[in-house]
């Protein structure tokens, strides 16, 4: 079995204000996910904004140091405690794509360029060879080299320009990808074919897939994982399906009926939104609890552990079998 | 490319005063600081185009060698200051951390301190033996710091943007990202910069010049006025003296203004449609 | 009822003028939700716009005209003089709250300053007061700065702003967008609240068509520049007429439901071409000769249910 | 960012400030070739007119270097000036007009530098910015455009031509001001103040007029910008006034930036200040240091230098200090 994904005690604080008043947040506060497998797997992360999703994909791209803990991919420590690999070998593993496929781009370079030197650093050094790598990744999202070279970021759509990204990961065959929100900047008619792009990719190119989003609907149609993250925290994880159609922690209940979507409609109830962002990242108990129906002096005091379920998911809740 | 109308008009004055003060002292074989050549006090004649003034100089020719020498002092200061800015502004906005913090207190207070106290200072240190380098020098200590803290926010604000981390896990090293990424932002400003430069340094030196803390004895826009004050062209009715310089300073400033404007105008359109 | 009488909307830019609404043509009943949907560029916020008398150079009104119903003490309302009656008869919501409060003003003014001089402002500021509490609104909000509110709360204060004076007809330009799915719900059930209780109309743009199953009471459905189709919600939803919006409601994935979906391929045509024929025939899997000639014609099909297409019957059967 | 940090981050870039200016004005003398001491003894003796006996010079090269702080080694003269200049405003004597001290002179100058400054900072600033904004908030009026030219051919003139222009035309030209400043020394009455604003008035137009340019231009590029936000157009569709929309809306947001670069220019300001100053013989900081230099005076110029560099960095410290009381978003965190 490979470990596609493990973090071990992951945390990341950022203290806020100045000499006078510091406020601790606890931006990822011990996040412990672990997906093994021997086939190429979609991981969904999932949560509203401010629930650190975002911050765990820069902590693995290695764009932010985490406070303690450590992150492997693909049995490689990436970030924290541990054998680094080399940036090489890094590079290999593991690959981007980012939310806004117009930012993903300088204005002022053709897009190929960034392909180009992508294939030049795998060691694609003649022309014939870079033009065959650029073919075939830009092939399989569905492009035609000539369509693409010698352009800039402007003379594409976002649906285009977002397909071009992914070829650009797709270079080195990197063994997992790790996307941003890749389909919120992207039409709504269009947003699939990406999505199924996803779906071919991990059949044909074996590639692995962190999708970090805020759409419950994709994350279910697409992986085969999912975890639900609120405030830093971890709230469920595990079996994407099960737990999208059977949520079990009440935040993943409020968010599933939260989503608007077109099998049935809503009932017309609100659910208290939360107004205290900040102090929640403080809590030391359970983060949600100023907002769940089943809180108890308990959720103030002890943070909930992982509650493992039969059907292999964990739920950070102290009273799950009440959900 | 197409040029706006405050670029045309700039670059138009710039051209001819470029051009007629470097070509135009080919056709002249007399030192126009040298006293008593001509007579004293000529009216403007196709001889003495502006006439002569009270030490007998020719106060066209004077002005040209003036305007030849300010140009001259303000380009190349220029290209130090405008080197020394973008080194220093881009390595601070995308290394950051301390050194940045360092570089901002240094940049901060050359801004913030009043130079021209200092200036002065200098100015009566080195009196008598003061050379157009030294002025020079000081005039590059003085003159790179608001370039290095512009170029800086340029550069911290684009190292946050989604396509350096593109060109990060394209396997781009730091010195690419700098050059290929971020130089092109920062490039028209540069540009801007370094026009700005010239005229920040024309000026300072004319300032210290006037009140006789430069170097006088080499003609400048500022020294040509300030012998004309020390000789009282005013009292005396030497309006000439004064006036020339005064309008061909404030042409010469308009024109690397409207140039150093007009270019930004012109990239901010061009960056609008690409 | 407001009535679109053959909308041509043109934007004057640098290459020419483009025609970025193109001949709508449409009447809206009183009383309901109107969704709007279709992607980035297909004219609906400037259909919007054009509604809401809000034409400024270089977009224009170069066609055609709107009956509001709306009657004032000085007739009816018109286009021209639609300005004198904004938040008052005709308000507008907009996506963003954050760029759209003013950072250095406290609420209360901006709630204010749209009034005329002369009037109380205290006494207004009461009445304020009140309503904001009336939707379960913390009145404190108003004495705060923008800043200083949470992003859902300063949406709910739009909302608050847009629907003060009771107005006629309220649009509401993606206004939930950037927001959270629990904080969108609430902001949502609000503003269904606030349109059962004052019967107003509101044209809501979204691209969300998740958002429209859920409030909107009729769709409206725009595709490079045109209305493609039009009717109830219900009927939309679950009969479309037109093969664009089948494709769209189909692209949705739904929790629960595993199947396949494709997205519609290809891109639209480019405004600034000659476009000649039916504009979605080149995406369409139903497109014949016909719809690469001649450009099918806005038919009621079935009672209060709109569509342009020339093969409508194929589309409800497949 | 809260208000107290905001506070402590401007207080410490002050100190910071301070600290170099001060450091930069200390090490530089020291630093040069030449001996201010020297200078000033041959210049006894070239007055003398003939040479003294060597033994009273080294007496007096010894009690001169003790008395200007130069004995001990550099560390402890550091100390000491920084002592002598922070807790006792101790610059030493004056070397002209021994033995005066020159915190007396500075004291005299002072206020005549700082009220010129003052008031034509706020009337070019006030007047200035209210002509940017009409300028950015109407950029599409021909009227608009003629005060931007305006500002376009002001802004780059440097302030030594505007006060020569300025003498020419009202002092010679046309001569209803006075070509230099001359104001005896007595008490104040209304005929003394009249006096003083009369002879003002050109190194105050020099000065307005000098930050005029720079002001338009700023806020015009600034209010312009500014028409475009969300806000500025979500009001113009809530049928907000114009009126209201531009100074509720457009100026306010478009003042503080200016607020902030006012702040950092001041320096540059202060700079023109002083020549224009020593061009106006006018009896302030800048004129003392043109005449400290004349004569070879060398603790009058440290001492006024120094005043200089405290009185701009707290100038600007306290125009940052004034920003938050004009946005709510660092005084309400």
């Amino acid at each position: 079995m490979t470990t596609i994904l493990k973090t071990t005690h992951l945390n990341k604080f950022y203290r806020l204000g100045g000499l006078v008043k510091r406020v601790r947040i606890n931006a990822l506060d011990d996040v412990n996910l672990t997906v093994q497998s021997d086939k190429p797997v979609i991981i969904s992360l999932v949560g509203e904004s401010g629930s650190g999703k975002t911050t765990l994909a820069k902590v693995i791209l290695r764009l932010i140091k985490p406070t303690s803990g450590s992150a492997v991919i693909y049995d490689q420590v990436v970030a924290g405690e541990g054998a680094i690999p080399s940036r090489k070998t890094f590079l290999n593993t593991l690959q981007p794509i980012f939310q806004n496929p117009f930012e993903a781009f300088s204005a002022y370079r053709t897009v190929d360029s960034y392909l180009q030197k992508t294939a030049n650093r795998i060691g694609h050094k003649t022309n014939l060879e870079t033009s065959d790598a650029l073919g075939e990744a830009l092939n399989s999202v569905g492009l035609k080299h000539a369509d693409v070279k010698g352009k800039y970021p402007n003379q594409f759509s976002g649906g285009e320009l977002q397909r071009v990204s992914i070829a650009r990961a797709l270079i080195p065959k990197p063994k997992i990808i790790i996307a941003d929100e890749p389909v919120s900047m992207v039409d709504a008619s269009l947003r699939m074919n990406i999505i199924n792009l996803f779906l071919s990719l991990k059949e044909v190119y074996k590639t692995s897939f962190l999708y970090i989003t805020h759409d419950l609907a994709t994350a279910y149609y697409v992986s085969d994982y999912i975890a639900v993250m609120y405030r830093g925290t971890i709230v469920e994880f595990g079996n994407a399906r099960a737990i999208l159609s059977q949520p079990q922690h009440p935040y993943t209940q409020l968010l599933l009926d939260s989503i608007a979507g077109t099998n049935r409609k809503w009932e017309r109830k609100t659910y208290k939104a939360s107004d205290m962002e900040a102090k929640e990242f403080q809590f030391s108990g359970c983060r949600f609890r100023n907002r769940c129906p089943l809180a108890k002096d308990l959720c103030k005091e002890q943070r909930p552990p992982a509650v493992l379920q039969n059907d292999g998911r964990e739920v950070y809740c102290h009273f799950v079998d009440q959900t | 490319m197409k040029l706006n109308l405050r670029l045309k008009i700039g670059i138009t004055i710039l051209a001819i005063f470029i051009l007629g003060s470097l070509i135009l002292p080919f056709f002249n074989h007399v030192d126009p600081t040298k006293q008593g050549i001509f007579f004293k006090n000529l009216r403007p004649s196709l001889q003495h185009l502006l006439g002569t003034n009270s030490q007998g100089q020719d106060i066209f020719w004077f002005l040209i060698y003036s305007i030849r020498n300010s140009l001259f002092l303000g380009i190349s200061v220029s290209i130090f200051t405008t080197l020394i800015a973008t080194l220093v502004g881009l390595s601070a906005g995308y290394i950051g951390g301390w050194y940045d913090r360092l570089i901002m207190i240094l940049t901060d207070s050359v801004i913030s301190i009043p130079s021209f106290p200092i200036l002065i200072v200098l100015g009566a240190l080195v009196r008598g033996n003061t050379s157009f380098t030294v002025v020079g020098i000081i005039l590059v200590i003085f003159g790179w710091a608001w370039g290095a803290r512009t170029i800086r926010s340029m550069a911290l604000s684009i190292r946050e943007r989604e396509f350096i981390n593109t060109a990060i896990f394209s396997g781009s090293n730091r010195l690419e990202v700098i050059f290929n990424e971020i130089f092109p932002y920062v490039y028209a400003y540069i540009v801007v910069g370094f026009i700005n430069s010239i005229l920040f340094v024309i000026n300072t030196e004319a300032a210290l010049a006037v009140i006789g803390l430069s170097k006088v004895e080499i003609p400048t826009l500022g020294s040509i006025i300030f012998w004309a004050l020390s000789y009282n062209a005013f009292f005396t009715g030497q309006y000439l003296w004064v006036v020339a310089p005064v309008l061909a300073t404030v042409l010469l400033f308009l024109g690397l203004f409207l140039t150093s404007t007009g270019y930004n105008q012109m990239f901010a359109l061009r960056r609008g449609h690409s | 009822m407001i009535r679109l009488n053959n909308i041509v909307a043109t934007y004057s830019t640098v290459r020419g003028q483009v025609n970025a609404v193109d001949g709508v043509d449409l009447a809206i009943p009183n009383g309901n939700i109107v969704g709007i949907a279709g992607e980035s560029g297909c004219g609906k916020s400037t259909l919007l716009k054009i509604i809401y008398g809000d034409i400024i150079y270089p977009l224009a009104l170069s066609r055609g005209h709107i009956d509001y119903g709306i009657e004032s003490n000085k007739g009816e309302i018109t286009t021209k003089d639609i300005q004198q009656y904004w938040f008052k008869r005709i308000s507008y919501i907009p996506q963003s709250s954050m760029s759209s409060l003013n950072p250095v003003v406290r609420i209360r003014q901006q709630f204010l300053d749209f009034l005329e001089p002369r009037q109380n402002k205290k006494a207004i500021l009461e009445e304020i007061r009140d309503y904001v509490k009336g939707l379960d609104l913390p009145p404190e909000a108003l004495d705060a700065y923008p800043h200083q509110l949470s992003g859902g709360m300063r949406q709910r204060i739009m909302v608050a702003m847009g629907t003060f004076f009771k107005p006629d007809i309220i649009l509401a330009d993606e206004p939930t967008t950037a927001l959270d799915v629990v904080v969108q719900k609430g902001i949502l059930l609000l503003l269904m609240d606030i349109q059962e209780q004052m019967k107003n109309t509101i044209l809501f743009v979204s691209h969300d068509m998740g958002v429209h199953y859920q409030i909107s009471h009729k769709m409206l459905i725009m595709y490079a520049a045109k209305v493609v189709e039009f009717g109830d919600s219900d009927s939309v939803f679950k009969a479309s007429l037109h093969p664009y919006t089948k494709m769209l409601i189909e692209a949705l994935p739904t929790i629960g439901d595993a199947h396949q979906r494709e997205g519609v391929s290809g891109r639209p045509p480019s405004l600034w071409d000659n476009l000649v024929g039916c504009r979605f025939a080149a995406r369409c899997p139903f497109a014949t000769e016909l719809c690469k000639t001649e450009e099918p014609a806005f038919i009621e099909h079935q009672p209060g249910h709109f569509a342009a297409c020339h093969h409508v019957d194929k589309v409800r059967q497949a | 960012m809260n208000l107290i940090q905001y506070i402590l981050t401007r207080v410490g870039s002050y100190l910071v400030i301070l600290f170099v200016g001060i450091t930069v004005t200390f090490f530089l003398p020291r630093l040069m070739p030449s001996d201010p001491i020297e200078g000033y003894i041959n210049q006894i003796q070239t007055q003398a007119g003939q040479t003294m006996d060597p033994a009273a010079i080294t007496k007096l090269r010894q009690s001169l270097r003790e008395l200007y702080g130069l004995e001990g080694n550099l560390v402890s003269q550091y100390f000491n000036y920084l002592k002598k200049v922070f807790f006792e405003f101790d610059f030493g004597p004056s070397l002209s007009g021994f033995p005066k001290p020159v915190s007396e002179y500075i004291l005299q100058a002072l206020p005549w530098t700082a009220g010129l400054l003052g008031v034509s900072i706020i009337f070019s600033w006030l007047i200035g910015n209210l002509i940017g904004l009409l300028a950015g908030f109407f950029h599409n009026t021909r009227w608009a455009t003629g005060l931007e030219v305006v500002g376009v051919i002001l802004y780059p003139i440097p302030y030594y031509i505007l006060a020569l222009v300025l003498i020419l035309l009202f002092a010679y030209v046309w001569p209803i001001f006075p070509l230099s400043t001359t104001i005896r020394p007595g008490p104040m009455s209304i005929g003394k103040i009249r006096l003083i604003v009369y002879n003002s008035f050109l190194p105050a137009l020099t000065l307005v007029l000098a930050g005029f340019g720079w002001n338009v231009l700023g806020m015009k590029a600034l209010s312009f910008a500014n028409k475009e936000e969300g806000y500025v157009q979500f009001a113009r569709l809530k049928g907000v006034p114009s009126r209201t929309i531009m100074f509720q809306y457009v100026a306010k947001n478009s003042f503080l930036p200016q607020i902030t670069a006012l702040a950092l220019s001041i320096g540059g300001i202060f700079n023109g200040a002083l020549l224009t100053e020593i061009l106006f013989s006018y009896p302030g900081l800048g004129l003392r240091m043109r005449t400290a230099i004349g004569n070879g005076d060398f603790n009058m110029l440290y001492g006024t230098v120094t005043i200089s560099i405290i009185a701009v960095a707290t100038a600007a410290l306290i125009i940052d200090l004034l920003y938050p009381f004009f946005d709510p978003r660092i005084r309400y965190q």
